[in-house]
């Protein structure tokens, strides 16, 4: 059911943890669902210098977390902004349709991290240019 | 991909086929092949197989043999009661009771036919997946024309109280089905002491083949048919008899109801000895279904703060085959309608495991989840974001 | 009990299984038993199974992997293709049309229909058992929700303008269904070519095993589920799949795809030899179904003054399988509806006989018929009371 | 699905073919049913010195034309006419249900072979104590 990539980033996730004094955190999806993401950013002069995340979920929510984080690291902000579910989906080869949300969620973190580091800077927060009417997604919890 | 070894317990999925009963099958594809309904000699030894497997079928339940039609498996047999009975009886009554924990092969043909007008209460179970007595004779009305109440679920393993209920049934002359799909072979049936007018089995969960299943049909139930056509199962159920399936069916429960007493002796203590331990080994873990009122090889266990998929991830990767509930629904995202009914928050029912076991388990299997699944359930704990430490706080209960 | 050896001229009542596919079937009991929604290892050698196995159906009928649904059987197929489009389509008509010589997996599902309201054609045929797409255009009207006709009828064998016939109804935007099951491995068949939207086939009409079937439903069209449950068959059949019979099935329809004209080239011509022998050894014979438009292993002939179940019994004692029409009636009194609706006089048709061939015959088997047959019609006929010499008047005719 | 009696009756007929001159003829059933049964009785001095059958019909039938023609056999009319259906099933070892009837033909024929001669003895026909409900018959064609 899951790629060979997804079962590495499963088995062996890339960035577990909390990071203190985070420069912007998201968290994101709720346990009714069956999915929480926490994504951790420490951001310094625009640029993503740590991510790690805390996950409650599916293989392919853990496997989407750490692939996210992975993608993220040593991006601006614009970049990373840009990094897309598809982007994450991809880079794990692949996600079984009804997992395709996990990805999505995935990216709703990365950018809920970066608008409360906007926040905090008292910038103003970036709009979802294409908020994830999750079409690609066989089935979504809340949405 | 670690493991070499497969620890195989999920058998409330599915059985492998017992050597046995895949021996009683095999001439019945190259060599007995002849078609039961037709007039020569090789098609007449296609019916004596029959024959002899409904013999056998009937017997394990306390049945007559012409009571007993061959089907494809669980789901038509429980799509042929309860549509069966709700047609053939609509003009009587629109009204069917079943329970909220039911195999989606009962709820999701319930819910087709209440978009066919028919009218559909759902009873309410406890906290260990019991339905009430009186639960059901207060739901029963006029309009009521059949009563399906599971014999042992599939998820938890809570064995309900089937004698009482279809005493009830039959005081008010409504038809009582019930699925017995898991209960075959882990409890001794008896159709007639136990007021059943209809019961559906599948071979593949008593180790016999997929694909093959049978319905108890009580004599002078009035039912439609499913599957229309030629002139099989006495005209009731068509199609080219499954022989080689029909005869493995047959073998199949005639070991599993050999000695119900003996084997459950030997699956409990297993059974008991793991549960327990997962139990003591693992904090904030909390048993689903009854204590004993149980399927004698069933656990099921919540694990806060974790979801189970990924929990079954971690257990194939050592080999362990387990499920977090029915077998078709662990593609699913949706959380288990039955613990969910016991009154278990949706977060928690997120994290649960079952594990079923049958006749190859060992105690050295019991041993080996029992030193795996702890720190599976700890490595996921450390990485989600509910869990406050072992001792601390979390955030949803 | 006379003859040891046996003579299988019953190819289209059922086959044996081939030991390529009984060999491929095997390990899905024992070994590969895995239920294909689990999510262990075990398990997914189950979905590629069944992936690989939907894959050879498509491939032999031009369709798509996911427009192939597996059934347990004809019937199961016929059944889902005729009640699940009627109720889907309930809202915007209730007539149907079929035609008289359909098998009773569909004349059966359509006479129940009638009872639930619906309005159903059957539209007639020739002498040859050929049905007419004027005919077909003519019978259409607004309310016509479903037009189910057969690819090559099971007793007579006739082949019928399948491509024409579905032209019409997709003219009409009807779906269009055809009982494939004497067809797939006799006539090269292409869905998409031949405007098909729904199929049924038979795994054990073309050396697979029993109990396991198909239904090729055309993306798009919509339908209702006839057997309700579980999220198997991408959630349009429940059912645990029967794996071992699924990887038969799919193993058989590639065997039975790969050389078609060949296979037929080599039955054809058994065929016409012991076709033409009977016709021209024993009066009084006269054959039913099409001189070219038929399948090439079926023979269907009625001797006059006699009746099919005495010549049966006969040929049984001699070792030759055969039928007087299709196996599912061969038990019952009444006359042939086939052979009736190609104008076939009652009392002629109760003397007829099906010689359907397959692989396992031979030149050897052809000879031998033509030499048992002859005495049996003449035994039957010297204490037959319509007989009145080889040439005399006779009150039948 | 037939008993060796009824296999022995149908693949050794007693009694076929036609009485010249015969005492009684009896000819029951019809062709669009599928069965016909001709019997040929000889009879002298009220006994059933002879039986013969003609039969166009299925192997029961048959078997029942031959251990009816059997059973009728130097017993007196008054004898013969009371071998009942059952007796002849009995006497073949049973028939399936559906072919019950070919046993009750059987019988019938017998009986108006019987009322043949009678008449034309100048003799009243005996009349049918109890005409076939053919209750035990699942189905029967005509009836
Ligand atoms: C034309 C036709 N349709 C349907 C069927 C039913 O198939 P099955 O017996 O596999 O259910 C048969 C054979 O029995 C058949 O010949
Ligand atoms: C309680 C129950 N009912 C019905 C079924 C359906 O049986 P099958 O998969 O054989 O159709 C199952 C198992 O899948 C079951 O556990």
């Amino acid at each position: 059911m899951y790629s060979d990539k997804v079962m590495d980033h499963f088995k062996n996730p890339r960035n577990v943890g909390e990071i203190e004094n985070a420069s912007g955190v998201g968290e994101v999806g709720n346990p009714v669902c069956g999915d929480i993401m926490n994504i951790y950013l420490k951001i310094e002069n625009n640029v993503i210098t740590d991510a790690k995340f805390k996950t409650f979920g599916c293989g392919a929510a853990i496997a989407s977390s750490s692939m996210a984080t992975e993608l993220v690291r040593g991006k601006t902000l614009e970049e990373a902004w840009d990094v897309s579910n598809k982007a994450v989906a991809e880079a794990l080869e692949g996600l079984p349709p009804v997992k395709m949300h996990c990805s999505v969620l995935a990216e709703e973190g990365i950018h809920k991290a970066i608008n409360d580091y906007r926040k905090k800077q008292g910038l103003e927060p970036w709009v979802e240019k294409n908020p994830h009417s999750h079409d690609d997604t066989e089935m979504s919890c809340g949405t | 991909m670690g493991a070499t070894r497969i620890i195989y317990l999920d058998h409330s999925a599915t059985t492998y086929v017992k050597p046995e009963v895949a021996n009683a099958m095999a001439p019945y594809h190259t060599e007995h092949f002849g078609n039961p309904s037709s007039i020569y000699r090789i098609a007449r030894d296609s019916k004596k197989a029959i024959d002899a497997a409904r013999a056998q079928v009937a017997a394990a339940l306390g049945a007559e043999p012409d009571e007993i039609y061959f089907t494809s498996g669980g789901s038509e047999s429980d799509n042929w009661a309860i549509k069966g009975i709700a047609f053939a009886n609509r003009k009587k009554g629109n009204h069917i009771i079943t329970t909220a924990i039911e195999h989606h092969a009962v709820i999701h043909t319930c819910q087709y036919l209440e978009k066919q007008g028919f009218a559909v209460t759902y009873l309410p179970v406890d906290e260990f997946g019991l339905v009430s007595p009186a639960a059901l004779e207060a739901a029963i009305t006029e309009q009521t024309i059949l009563v399906s109440i599971m014999y042992a679920n599939n998820e938890i393993g809570t064995i309900e109280p089937i004698a009482e209920l279809g005493a009830i049934a039959r005081k008010h002359k409504i038809p009582f089905h019930t699925d017995a799909v898991q209960a075959v072979g882990n409890v001794a049936i008896d159709v007639k002491a136990q007021n059943i007018d209809l019961l559906s089995l599948s071979a593949h969960k008593f180790y016999g083949p997929k694909g093959v299943g049978a319905l108890y049909i009580r004599k002078g139930t009035k039912i439609d048919t499913l599957i229309h056509g030629g002139g099989q199962e006495r005209r009731r159920r068509a199609g080219t008899e499954n022989i080689a399936g029909i005869v493995g069916l047959g073998k199949a429960i005639a070991l599993a109801t050999a000695d119900i007493e003996g084997h459950n002796a030997r699956i409990r203590a297993l059974r008991d000895r793991l549960m327990q331990g997962i139990l003591a080994k693992i904090p904030h873990a909390r048993l689903n279904g009854h204590p004993e009122k149980r399927l004698p090889g069933n656990i099921n266990i919540s694990f806060e703060f974790i979801e189970g998929e990924s929990i079954l991830l971690w257990l194939d990767d050592e080999g362990i085959c387990a499920s977090t509930g029915s077998a078709c629904t662990s593609g699913s995202l949706e959380p288990s309608h039955v613990l969910l009914a016991t009154g278990l928050p949706v977060e928690i029912s997120h994290g649960s495991l079952r594990l079923t076991l049958g006749d190859v388990n060992t105690d050295a299997d019991v041993d080996f989840v029992l030193e795996v699944l702890p720190k599976v359930v700890t490595r996921l704990r450390e990485m989600s974001p509910l869990y406050k430490g072992k001792d601390g706080g979390c955030n949803v209960q």
